[in-house]
């Protein structure tokens, strides 16, 4: 355990490097979540069917795949990222088609009525989703969001194969630097559970002051 | 860089050998993290609370760690506890248990969307709880679960080459070890995105398929 | 790429890819990177005008493609000479020279002393790391593919071979030597030199489109070791400098 | 005739909220009684505590002179076991406002299957009774359909000939016409009055339809917060309430229909 | 009295089924006209082709003397873009059978909105017209509460203020109490009937409420299978219907009451 701690330093390093991930990816997804997830509902088929593209190929492709391609054919090709541009690029684009999903299902379940009622009252399409869509479905999407935040917490590990110096890549550095296995694993499992945990306190906290007086019953997905 | 036919013939038949251990993860995980995932829903469900409130926190921290650090573990530090696994079987039981903690939210979703009027109605004509279960709930739970079912098993398969970092030699690892002795990247790599690609999409077009067939059906019990 | 060098001096460092390989390289708790390769390095870069070094750890396999795709200006810990490796990268002249070794189960009980006895007997695994020369060894001496079982990192290695996953572990002399001397465990023992291969040779890899700022170095390098500073950074590591300055980088990869 | 049904003393909670307080009455075998009151009133609780789909906090009530919530051990009054409810449920049938058909049989596999599992009645003879029932309620021509092919009203009258075949002796019907459309409320309140006309099961109906009250029931129990305010003939409760109580939910009620 | 709302020969089918067939009639400024008829019969489609909710298939609609569906371009007749769709939108209001008030708004935010959004009203004129509004439901104490802590009468309340701030010209109302609890059908129907009384708006209703279609309209549609069989004032209509298929229809709607 002592010849652990001597390593502290960098697992601290490690968790900040997880965390700074983690915080960039989500951002990225998030952004591309609402482009993505709201074009699909564009009056033009063209924006659609990029929409529909850029979610097939990075739900279909697995992370890992898509890491290492960035990471090592990008710059073949005369595309060059840094190492953690290219892990926040990976994990964000990946993460960004699940969410893209969300966006889409969470606007579908606000009842046809509620379009109909906008159109009565003869708001214009933008206006339609600014004011009556949108803020009924961000309520609805918040605990799925909290979801795959941890699945991209989770992503961030797979981005030490890459040699992001993230949590994962500490625990491999300390297990050659001192032939210790369990130590290290146990050490950033818990480590990885935490972080998780804050991130469920925080979505569900969101989600309480969101729906607060508010009569949405917010559900979790499976 | 150039895109070399030579090289993308050369490595494509170790990738098929590849392929045939991803198919076998794959499916065994699937139907590991299926009987598992059952077992953890019932143990959920449980009257006793601390059955049902281990059940809870177990499941979490597996869902709350990365996959590649649970693998890591079950590969390297289970044999020190007297349990030995080959890669692939512990390949094949980290993709099972991560993903039991999946499935069993799908297991009692399913049971727990039954409207509570169909119990009632089981408890009015007198039906004992093995009848319940049996003859009225099930039959209605069941066929909404088999599209998100399905889908965890294309998403266990997106995460196959995970296993590669535990010398698994699935489709990616395949790609990456011809890679690595023979300094060729692109072709390797664009290629198994394409064979993730070739099998993900039209899955994911056969479980919405399904989802579509197995949408509760109307009426009955509104 | 001509004005590589100029660059790195302008900017004040390089970046160098190592790989957590001891004693090549060795990591220190609060990150800093040590060991044999990178002190030689940054003894060569300092005469070069660069006094920085900031070291990139990295996978043993990803060296060479972080070179290829220019994330590092160089790669330095037990990347050895060798011609396959030529075809894609340019190697400076040899700094780390060294044996090769196996780790086996105390008392030696399949009795393998070279990689011949491994192929001779079909039965038997062994494990080296992905990319690694000793891989290339093994196949050369006709062991089968089946037998060989990549590990990522060394200590991943040295597990399959205490949990009896394989037979033979395979890896340069000083890193199983080192490996076996922390992991302290009394069931193994180190099989060194292993005979029948020649004595592998490191050396700091560059991307082949920068044969200036290679050439500059190699000329860095020969006058550290005529002024004997060089023997002074290895051998606390456990190399032999006297093994280094024997070979030429020619005997491996001629005309690289 | 004969007690059937007795609430001693019954309370009823929901946390804070009293819902039934210290009711006493009784059915007698036979009888087509209504139950009519404002909204949250108890109706839907009493009915329920029949089934066994709740418990009660305290009071005993009775189901043919056993009692329902409770079993004697030795003298002693202990809390039903699981046995002893099944026993009492053979008694009593309930209709639901949601109708709560099971949506993956058809219509008579849905009269069918019941019988079987819990009367363990052979599947001929069970195909037989339900062919009767269907007819019964005018659906003879509907068997093989699912529920969701069937209308609402339609859906109900399969749910009554469910009922029906358990050979409940007792019939709970609680707001069976609520969830229908305005035009289906008739043919399930046809079925309903027919039954009542011809059958000696006692019968028990929570409604808002006042004019189907007056034609079902022997007698009508006026609800106001879990207790009973009025009872007697539906002539006597509708033409003269003696409550001010009665009256104004009447009013309020019936108002724009006279 | 100028035509306000014309339907020339429309027609209109969801697939297979065609709901209104080569419908003629027409609508005079100020009128006040209660659709009735039975279920399917078309009647809320009419309000919905007024809304703009549902195209045609074939045929014309003016409201005030301009195309709804069509507009013309260099003296041809193309369909209506969406520009033309939200002009010919501000002369109609519509209230719906579920309220569909934006849950997400409290009352008095639901009335402000679409004024500030779409009149361009100022924030505090709009508030002010908002109290008034809820003044005249009867709402005044509850302009802060969320639909979901209103009863449904006093949202659908609300959603007939929503639609009255807008100023249109024609009002639709489509069952507004249908889906409503028995006892709070009466405050709204008594909304809707002041209105018809101090209003000049013109109103358009779809009711199965006889007593209210009486009460509120100047003149009554009788609608079957998308065609007019019937059309007068209500006391011709309700005491002597000239057509066979209008009687059957009154009868077995109020036929319980009398
Ligand atoms: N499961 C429950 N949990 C908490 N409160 C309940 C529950 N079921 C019923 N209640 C409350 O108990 C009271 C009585 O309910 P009950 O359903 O018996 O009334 P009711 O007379 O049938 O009314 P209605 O005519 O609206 O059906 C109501 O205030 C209701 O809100
Ligand atoms: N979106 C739709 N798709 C297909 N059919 C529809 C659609 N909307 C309505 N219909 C059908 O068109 C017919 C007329 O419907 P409409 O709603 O206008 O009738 P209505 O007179 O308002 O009836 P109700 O009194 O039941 O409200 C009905 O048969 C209905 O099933
Ligand atoms: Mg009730
Ligand atoms: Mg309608």
């Amino acid at each position: 355990m002592d010849q652990i701690l001597e390593y502290s330093p960098i697992l601290i390093e490690g968790t900040i490097t997880t965390i700074e991930l983690t915080v960039a990816s989500a951002f990225v997804a998030l952004i591309i979540s609402f482009v993505v997830g709201l074009s699909r509902f564009s009056r033009f088929s063209a924006v659609r069917i990029s929409a529909i593209i850029y979610l097939e190929f990075f739900r279909g492709t697995s992370a890992i795949v898509q890491m290492f391609f960035m990471f090592y054919v990008l710059p073949l090709l005369g595309v060059h990222l840094a190492p953690l541009l290219a892990g926040i690029i990976a994990c964000g684009f990946n993460l960004g088609s699940y969410g893209s999903e969300v966006v889409r299902g969470a606007v579908q379940s606000v009842p046809r009525a509620q379009h109909e009622a906008a159109t009565a009252l003869n708001y214009t399409t933008y206006q339609k989703f600014r004011y009556v869509l949108l803020p009924q479905a961000i309520p609805v999407m918040i605990p799925t969001f909290g979801n795959l935040l941890i699945e991209l917490l989770k992503l961030t590990a797979v981005a030490s194969l890459i040699t992001i110096s993230d949590l994962t890549f500490m625990a491999q550095i300390i297990r050659v630097q001192t032939a210790l296995t369990l130590e290290p694993f146990v050490i950033i499992m818990v480590i990885y559970f935490i972080i998780a945990s804050c991130l469920v306190g925080i979505t569900d906290f969101i989600a309480k002051k969101i729906t607060k007086g508010r009569n949405i019953t917010v559900r979790k997905e499976i | 860089m150039e895109w070399s036919w030579q090289v993308a013939l050369d490595v494509l038949p170790q990738m098929a050998q590849g392929l045939v251990i991803t198919i076998e993860a794959t499916f065994i995980g699937a139907i590991l993290a299926y009987a598992l995932g059952l077992m953890l829903a019932i143990l959920r469900m449980s009257k006793s609370r601390a059955i049902s409130l281990t059940t809870y926190w177990v499941s979490e921290f597996i869902r709350r760690t990365p996959l590649l650090v649970q693998l890591y573990f079950l590969f390297y530090v289970l044999p020190d506890l007297g349990l030995f696994l080959s890669p692939l079987a512990a390949g094949i039981l980290g993709l099972g248990l991560h993903f039991s903690t999946y499935t069993s939210e799908v297991f009692r979703a399913g049971i727990e969307n039954v409207p509570h009027g169909q119990w009632e109605a089981a408890k009015s004509l007198n039906y004992k709880p093995y009848q319940t279960m049996r003859y009225v709930i099930l039959p209605q739970a069941i066929p909404p679960m088999i599209p998100p079912l399905a889908n965890y098993l294309i998403t266990m398969f997106k995460e196959t080459p995970l296993l590669s970092a535990i010398t698994v030699v699935e489709l990616f690892n395949a790609a990456n070890i011809y890679s690595n002795s023979h300094y060729k990247y692109l072709e390797p790599m664009t290629l198994v995105g394409a064979f993730f690609l070739i099998v993900s999409i039209p899955s994911a077009y056969i479980a919405m398929r399904l989802e579509k067939k197995y949408q509760r059906r109307g009426g009955g019990s509104v | 790429y001509a004005g590589t060098l100029d660059d790195l001096r302008e900017q004040g460092y390089a970046t160098v890819a190592v790989a957590n390989e001891p004693p090549y390289s060795d990591i220190k708790g609060d990150g800093y990177v040590t060991g044999a390769a990178p002190d030689v390095a940054r003894a060569v870069m300092a005469k070069l005008g660069v006094p920085e070094l900031k070291a990139k750890v990295v996978g043993y396999g990803s060296m060479i493609p972080a070179l290829l795709a220019r994330r590092v200006d160089m790669a330095t810990s037990g990347l050895y000479i060798k011609p396959k490796r030529c075809e894609s990268i340019i190697y400076s002249e040899p700094d780390l020279c060294g044996a090769e070794a196996f780790a086996v189960a105390v008392g030696n009980p399949h009795k393998v002393k070279t990689y011949e006895d491994i192929a001779a007997n079909p039965d038997l695994t062994m494990t080296t790391c992905a990319g690694c020369v000793e891989e290339a060894y093994a196949l050369e001496r006709g062991v089968k593919k089946e037998q060989i079982k990549v590990f990522t990192d060394p200590p991943s290695g040295i597990k399959m071979l205490q949990q009896g996953r394989v037979d033979v572990f395979a890896l340069s002399g000083l890193g199983t030597a080192d490996l076996l001397k922390k992991t302290n465990d009394p069931n193994l023992e180190l099989v060194m030199p292993v005979k029948g291969v020649p004595i592998g040779c490191a050396g700091a890899a560059f991307n082949p489109d920068d044969k200036e700022f290679r050439d500059a170095y190699d000329a860095a390098l020969a006058e550290l070791k005529e002024s004997g500073e060089f023997a002074k950074i290895i051998e606390p590591y456990g190399f032999s400098a006297e093994a280094t300055l024997e070979v030429k980088r020619d005997d491996f990869c001629p005309g690289n | 005739m004969s007690k059937i049904i007795e609430f001693q003393n019954v309370s009823k909670s929901y946390g804070q909220l009293q819902v039934l307080k210290n009711l006493n009455m009784h059915v007698e075998a036979g009888e087509k009684l209504a139950l009519i009151g404002p909204s949250g009133s108890g109706k839907t609780t009493i009915l329920r505590i029949l089934m066994t789909l709740e418990t009660i906090n305290s009071g005993h009530v009775l189901v043919e002179d056993d009692y329902l919530w409770h079993q004697r051990v030795n003298d002693d009054l202990v809390p039903a076991s699981e046995k002893h409810l099944r026993k009492m449920r053979q008694n009593v049938g309930m209709v639901f406002q949601q109708f709560n058909l099971f949506p993956h049989l058809t219509a008579i596999e849905n009269i069918v299957q019941p019988q079987v599992l819990i009367k363990e009645v052979d599947k001929p003879d069970a195909m037989n009774k339900a062919r009767e029932l269907l007819a019964l309620v005018g659906l003879e021509d509907k068997e093989q359909h699912y529920p969701h092919q069937l209308s609402g009203g339609q859906q109900q009258r399969v749910a009554i000939a469910r009922a029906l075949a358990m050979d409940p002796k007792i019939m709970l019907f609680d707001e069976v016409t609520s969830a229908l459309d305005p035009e289906l409320v008739e043919e399930v309140l046809n079925v309903l009055r027919m039954l009542a006309e011809t059958s000696d099961t006692t019968m028990l109906t929570v409604t808002h339809e006042m004019n189907f009250a007056r034609d079902f029931a022997d007698r009508v129990l006026f609800f106001e917060k879990g207790q009973i305010v009025e009872s007697g003939p539906p002539e006597e409760i509708f033409k003269n309430p003696k409550e001010e109580r009665t009256r104004n939910f009447l009013r309020q009620i019936i108002g724009e229909l006279s």
